[in-house]
């Protein structure tokens, strides 16, 4: 953040563009890469698990020390409310970032609380699935779909909950006023990040969710 | 003395040429056994063949490529004093030539890596030997479905015949490399990968594992032995025998321990005894032993290594001596190797289980 | 000169600043190319002992001058040091110096950023190292081809030394690569369009999109491989149902682009080497640039060319062999390019020129054998034999070590001060040369004689031993040339500070500043109007003044931080912790640790003044 | 990319918290959508055997809509610098690419051959 008192020196950039969102547009670019070894990874795998549990279909488990036959693990309303809220956040974020460039406080705090708030609910949501599993006899190397699966999962919650620590400390400092409207690109930095992370999920949820 | 460097620097950037230009003219098959350059099977000689080709167009552009380098740097050496030369920022036509040819030639050497890639990508038609090839760290296992044969590190096939192998892995992944008679490719665990060839030649060729596959990936040798008909029917025959693919490796009456015991053989009696208090019998299948039909064993099928002309994946040669000295330590012999003497032999369980492993040819 | 020797002392209050502390809390570009210099350097010579290890032991055939299981230690380290700690971090040593001197800036971007990268390579090289110590140096090779790495076939610390660190130094190249990658971006002096950039800084901008884009991908895979190996998992484990395939295209898709990662900076260095010692702008620019770019996108599009040996199938052979073909044609216009730059020029031959031309005559001739592996069907004799070291060995060594030698040259007395000797360059020049023929052309006939790569030995009677034992000799006289080099190198550094601002007559902003720069680079930020900034001066002025050292009273820099290594060691420690996951043992504390550092020192780091 | 491209988001018309919220409807939507092709192809009925055999593609066009609505709208690349867009859509492509490519090459592994 403070950086940005470093660029008040500096002559103005090549481009006109703020260092800053250049760094976290290549960051981004970077992270696609990241996420696309990830999904490969699960679609190729898909399918291949020698032993279940399955996403949707019935399949042989080891559970309880013994083999028996178990449902698909997936629960599709729940999750489908997860990546409702989790949409419904990007568009709370735009808001808040409308509001700090405006320099609209209450809108500012609201939207931006309203963020945070979906970001914690998503997070729940996949503690929740996961305990789920896991209690369906679906461990981390119970199978190639499981360890495919929650790699994939995991490492998106990850970057969800970094962007909730991410939001959380700027919405800290909107509240203590150190957010004026010349700062907003503060926000704006941690927005562009989490629309990331939305649409990590816009392709996660069908792809692993719904195509069977 | 910049005529002087000039010499010498053509002469040091020719020689990587002239290198390669003694390489196919003075290299023959007896100096190199494991060659690529004298191909001695169908397989091999298709990727020679491309081989050549490319070799062909990689001289021409060294020599005219490098030759140009060396000129210039030749023509144009300059004193700081020197006017400044002219100042030439490109030339369009230059650099769209000098992108055109490249590509041109570069088809030369396309089309027929195409061709090849489908020539050789499945077994020609007709009759074929199958044979399946099986890594393990570090030896190699073979099994002839159809003949009823399972053998270790020596492959024998015979001449003028399509070998059709089909491959895999115990473990890890390796790679299944014949240089004279085909070429290499990599077997991986559950997976099975193909590769075929006809020898035209009978004889000898060594090959070796070429995928890094742990410690002794060094000393994972092997041999295609490339026999006659006749010699290769033979050899059929006797491995047939005491093979666990064959009534899961009964023998002849002939060698049963009655029979050993009404002739006095006391060598393969005492032999035998050893083997299976050893502890040998734990890893290998042995004709006329309780393992001789089993073929999920961790070691190589015994029952006829007498008859191998190597041991220990083609690192000695099969002699009483190296025999004693692997079977004292096998650890001294190939630091690593799995082959791990539960307790160590006496002198006098070596002296026999050396005469019964080499009586069983 | 010598005035400005002595204004030197006298005006120039930053360099009072000395000591170990002001290293370490240090966020000057300089100040961190310098030390990214030192640590790849040592890193080189220690690759550089491995090598020639390796060469003593295969001097003779069944030779027992060390251990299988060392020799696996050796050349897994060879290869791993000298690809990640050795040629990427000299380029970033370049990179760090000379992209901001290059394009006019007083630093990167985001110097504390740029501190951390250079923290957490030191950190990761060592931890791969620190495996020496517990007789687990990673023995799997560079390449680490599963499922030999599997908890099963590898179980000691070996692999896990390998995996972790090389996901820390994953960290380090995408932080920097960040950097970089805007700095090039914003930075530009005025009128520095894009197309006026100096090559060096073209080809390093492209080397940050390709670890940009991929390191990613090797980071999942590496973490794939840790889970494997700590946290049940069979990504690669066939028992499972994993398929060792993945971990090798994974680890493709990263190794291919890393292999122009590698050689894209040598060729921003030979460009701007030849040049200056033609006397000649270079030629075909616009070429060289596109020709940059069309190598680097294609170099995702060939992965598959390692893997021809593993069975794709016809149709997949085909494509990535094709693919591959069509990336020597812009390779080659380069290599003309270059030729074109020199011909008709008036060519100068210092030491850097030396290097910059045996670098072309090298690098065609792993070009050429670059093309002939590109043939899937040739490839499968060609692949894992000594023929396809020597096609690397020709372009890594032949090509980017030339390269980054002919660099240090050109660049050492700008960030030292001090002119390296002339004579001890050329006989460097002389004896790595020949000694770099002598041991890397003999392998192209050993591998088509039959020679198999990554063996601690071999047998006699294949017909290996004469070469292999020329190899060794030819080592022995690489040793000395890199001797010759350090001993030139102390020598110049224990003389006084006297090189010129512009020994060589260059053609870019770097040389219209004092040597070693001050601080803060340029007093006034300078205006560009060509790709040849200094030749126009030149021409305009009739001879340039040799600059003066100024106050730098009024100009604004960056303040000393020591949190990025606060951070870096956060980072280390998060990723080491997991070196311990045993059943049975908190690990976890020692990452969650390392979390802890990590979060406090990013945090100190964002809310203190940047200066 | 070029360097003289000097563009200042502020130049341009914001976007309105009105257009937000209708692309934030439409994602809503969107995202009915692909739960009701899931559903629809899930459940035995009339429709499944029409929605069955599509709902693959059906998923990928509803994805990238709502990927591109959330990229252009919400991340401001419609308005932004074109360089934000090279900087996404670059590495997007190379992403796609790797993608598909894995996937034809492990459909062949799988084959008998």
């Amino acid at each position: 953040m403070s950086d940005a008192a470093a660029h008040a020196m500096h002559p103005p950039t090549s481009t006109g563009l703020d260092n800053r969102k250049v760094a976290i547009w290549a960051f981004i670019g970077s992270e696609c890469l990241f996420f696309a070894s990830l999904i490969s990874t699960y679609l190729v795998y898909k399918g291949k698990s020698l032993v279940g549990p399955l996403p949707h279909e019935a399949s042989q488990c080891m559970l309880h020390g013994q083999m028996q036959r178990c449902e698909g693990v997936f629960e599709v309303p729940l999750v489908t409310a997860g990546t409702a809220v989790l949409l419904f956040s990007s568009f709370f974020v735009v808001l808040a970032l409308y509001g700090a460039q405006k320099g609209n406080r209450k809108m500012l705090l609201g939207w931006l609380s309203a963020t945070v708030a979906c970001g914690l609910f998503f997070v729940g949501m996949q503690v929740y699935e996961f305990t789920h599993f896991y209690h369906k006899g679906m461990g981390y190397g119970t199978n190639l779909f499981s360890s495919t699966f929650f790699t994939l999962t995991g490492f998106h919650g990850s970057h969800v909950t970094l962007g909730v620590i991410w939001l959380s400390t700027i919405l800290f400092l909107a509240a203590r006023g150190k957010l004026p409207p010349e700062k907003a690109l503060n926000l704006e930095l941690a927005a562009l990040y989490w629309h990331f992370v939305d649409v990590v999920w816009i392709v996660i949820f069908p792809v692993v969710y719904l195509m069977r | 003395m910049h005529k002087s460097t000039g010499i010498l620097r053509r002469a040091l950037v020719f020689a990587p040429a002239l290198g390669l230009l003694l390489l196919l003219a003075g290299c023959a098959a007896q100096d190199y056994p494991q060659t690529t350059l004298q191909p001695r099977g169908d397989f091999a000689h298709l990727v020679d063949s491309l081989f050549r080709t490319t070799l062909l167009w990689a001289t021409v552009v060294f020599i005219l490529v490098e030759g140009v380098l060396v000129y210039a740097i030749f023509r144009f050496r300059g004193k700081p004093s020197d006017a400044e030369p002219s100042q030439v920022h490109g030339n369009t036509t230059v650099e769209i030539l000098w992108t055109v040819v490249p590509a041109v030639i570069l088809a030369f050497i396309a089309v027929p890596t195409v061709q090849t890639i489908f020539r050789t990508s499945s077994t020609p038609p007709g009759e074929v030997v199958e044979i399946e090839v099986i890594g393990h760290q570090w030896w190699w296992e073979y099994r002839y479905p159809g003949l009823k044969i399972v053998t270790a590190n020596e492959l024998h096939v015979p001449v003028n015949k399509t070998v059709s192998l089909k491959m895999t892995s115990g473990d890890v992944v390796h790679s299944f490399w014949i240089p004279q008679l085909a070429a290499k490719r990599d077997v991986f665990p559950k997976k099975y990968n193909p590769l075929w060839f006809k020898a035209e030649v009978t004889g000898d060729f060594p090959g070796q594992c070429a995928e890094f596959c742990g410690l002794q990936h060094g000393r994972m040798g092997l041999r295609v032995l490339v026999d006659s008909q006749p010699v290769f029917d033979a050899w059929v025959k006797q491995q047939q025998t005491g093979s666990p693919l064959v009534d899961a490796g009964k023998v002849p009456a002939s060698m049963s321990d009655s029979a050993y015991r009404a002739t006095g053989d006391s060598v393969m009696l005492k032999g035998k005894l050893a083997f299976m208090t050893g502890g040998c019998i734990a890893c290998h299948a042995m004709a006329g032993t309780a393992t001789a039909g089993l073929t999920i064993l961790q070691g190589p099928n015994l029952s006829h290594v007498g008859s191998r002309t190597t041991i220990v994946a083609g690192m000695l040669k099969n002699t009483p001596t190296n025999l004693r000295h692997w079977l004292t330590d096998p650890q001294a012999v190939k630091e690593g190797s799995l082959m791990k003497l539960p307790r160590p032999l006496t002198e006098d369980e070596i002296t026999n289980l050396v005469a019964y492993l080499r009586a069983h040819q | 000169m010598a005035t400005s020797v002595l204004e030197h002392s006298a005006v120039h209050h930053a360099e009072a600043k000395s000591g170990l502390w002001s290293w370490i809390t240090t966020v000057d570009h300089k100040r961190i190319g310098i030390l990214y210099g030192a640590s790849a350097f040592l890193f080189f010579l220690l690759g550089g002992i491995e090598a020639f290890v390796i060469r003593l032991q295969l001097m003779t055939a069944d030779n027992t001058l060390v251990s299988p299981e060392f020799y696996n230690q050796l050349f897994t380290m060879h290869g791993t040091t000298m690809i990640f700690l050795g040629v990427m971090p000299l380029s970033a040593m370049f990179f760090n110096y000379f992209i901001p001197l290059q394009i006019g800036a007083r630093d990167v971007v985001f110097p504390r950023l740029n501190a951390f990268s250079y923290w957490v390579f030191l950190l990761g090289g060592l931890f791969i190292n620190a495996g020496f110590f517990f007789n687990a140096w990673p023995n799997a090779g560079w390449f680490g081809y599963a499922n030999l790495t599997s908890a099963q076939y590898s179980p000691g610390l070996n692999t896990d030394f390998w995996v972790i660190g090389l996901q820390i130094l994953g960290i380090a190249s995408i932080a920097a690569a960040v950097n970089f990658f805007v700095t090039i971006i914003n930075m530009r002096a005025p009128g520095m369009t894009l197309l006026r950039m100096p090559m060096f800084v073209w080809m390093s901008f492209i080397t940050q999109i390709l670890l940009l884009l991929a390191f990613p991908v090797i980071t999942v895979a590496l973490v794939f491989l840790m889970m494997d190996r700590h946290f049940g998992t069979h990504f690669f484990i066939p028992a499972g149902g994993g398929d060792p395939i993945l971990w090798q295209h994974l680890f493709w898709i990263f190794g291919h682009p890393e292999v122009y990662i590698l050689i894209l900076p040598a060729f921003g260095i030979v460009s701007e080497i030849l040049p200056v010692f033609s006397r000649k702008p270079l030629f075909g620019y616009t070429a060289m640039v596109f020709s940059g770019v069309f190598i680097a996108f294609l170099g995702f599009g060939v992965w598959s060319h390692h893997m021809f040996a593993t069975g794709m199938g016809p149709f997949a052979d085909a494509f990535f062999s094709l693919s591959t073909m069509l990336i020597a044609v812009p390779t080659g216009v380069k290599i003309f390019n270059w030729i074109g730059t020199i011909w008709g020029g008036s060519l100068q031959f210092k030491t850097p020129m030396y290097f910059a031309l045996g670098f072309i005559a090298m690098f065609i001739i792993g070009g050429l054998s670059g093309v002939m592996h590109s043939s899937p069907p040739a490839d499968l004799q060609q692949t894992d034999t000594y023929f396809v070291v020597a096609h690397f060995h020709y372009v890594l060594f032949g090509g980017s070590i030339f390269a980054l030698t002919g660099g240090a040259y050109y660049w050492l007395p700008k960030m030292t001060g001090r002119m390296l000797n002339e004579t001890a360059g050329k006989i460097h020049f002389w004896l790595m040369l020949i000694g770099f023929n002598l041991t890397f052309a003999p392998m192209h006939i050993l591998g088509l004689n039959g020679m198999p790569r990554r063996v601690y030995t071999y047998p006699a009677g294949l017909g290996f031993e004469f070469w292999n034992g020329l190899e060794t000799v030819g080592a022995a006289i690489i040793v000395v040339s890199q001797l010759v080099f350090i001993v030139n190198l102390i020598v110049s550094l224990r003389r006084p500070r006297n090189a010129p601002a512009d020994p060589w007559h260059g053609a870019t902003l770097e040389w219209s500043i004092p040597s070693p720069p001050q601080e803060f680079n340029f007093p006034e930020v300078p205006e560009v109007k060509s790709s040849i900034p200094l030749w126009d001066l030149r021409r305009e002025l009739g001879s340039l003044p040799e600059p003066q050292r100024v106050s730098g009273a009024g100009i604004h820099l960056p303040n000393p931080s020591y949190y990025p290594l606060v951070a870096a060691i956060g980072v280390f420690v998060t990723l080491g912790g997991i070196l311990f996951a045993q059943p049975h043992f908190p690990w976890y504390v020692i990452t969650l640790t390392g979390v802890a550092v990590l979060f406090y020192g990013v945090y100190r780091w964002a809310f203190e003044p940047a200066g | 990319m070029d360097a003289h491209v000097t563009v200042h988001s502020e130049e341009h018309s914001h976007p309105t918290p009105g257009l937000y919220f209708r692309v934030a409807l439409i994602l809503f939507f969107l995202t009915a959508a692909e739960v009701a092709a899931f559903e629809l192809a899930r459940r035995p009925g009339s429709l499944q055997s029409v929605v069955g055999p599509v709902v693959v593609p059906i998923l990928l066009v509803l994805s990238a809509v709502k990927f591109a609505l959330v990229a252009m709208f919400y991340m401001h690349l419609k308005q932004d610098s074109k360089l934000f867009a090279t900087l996404f859509v670059f590495p997007l492509m190379i992403a796609a690419v790797i993608i598909i490519a894995l996937i034809i090459l492990f459909a062949y592994w799988r084959m008998p051959h």
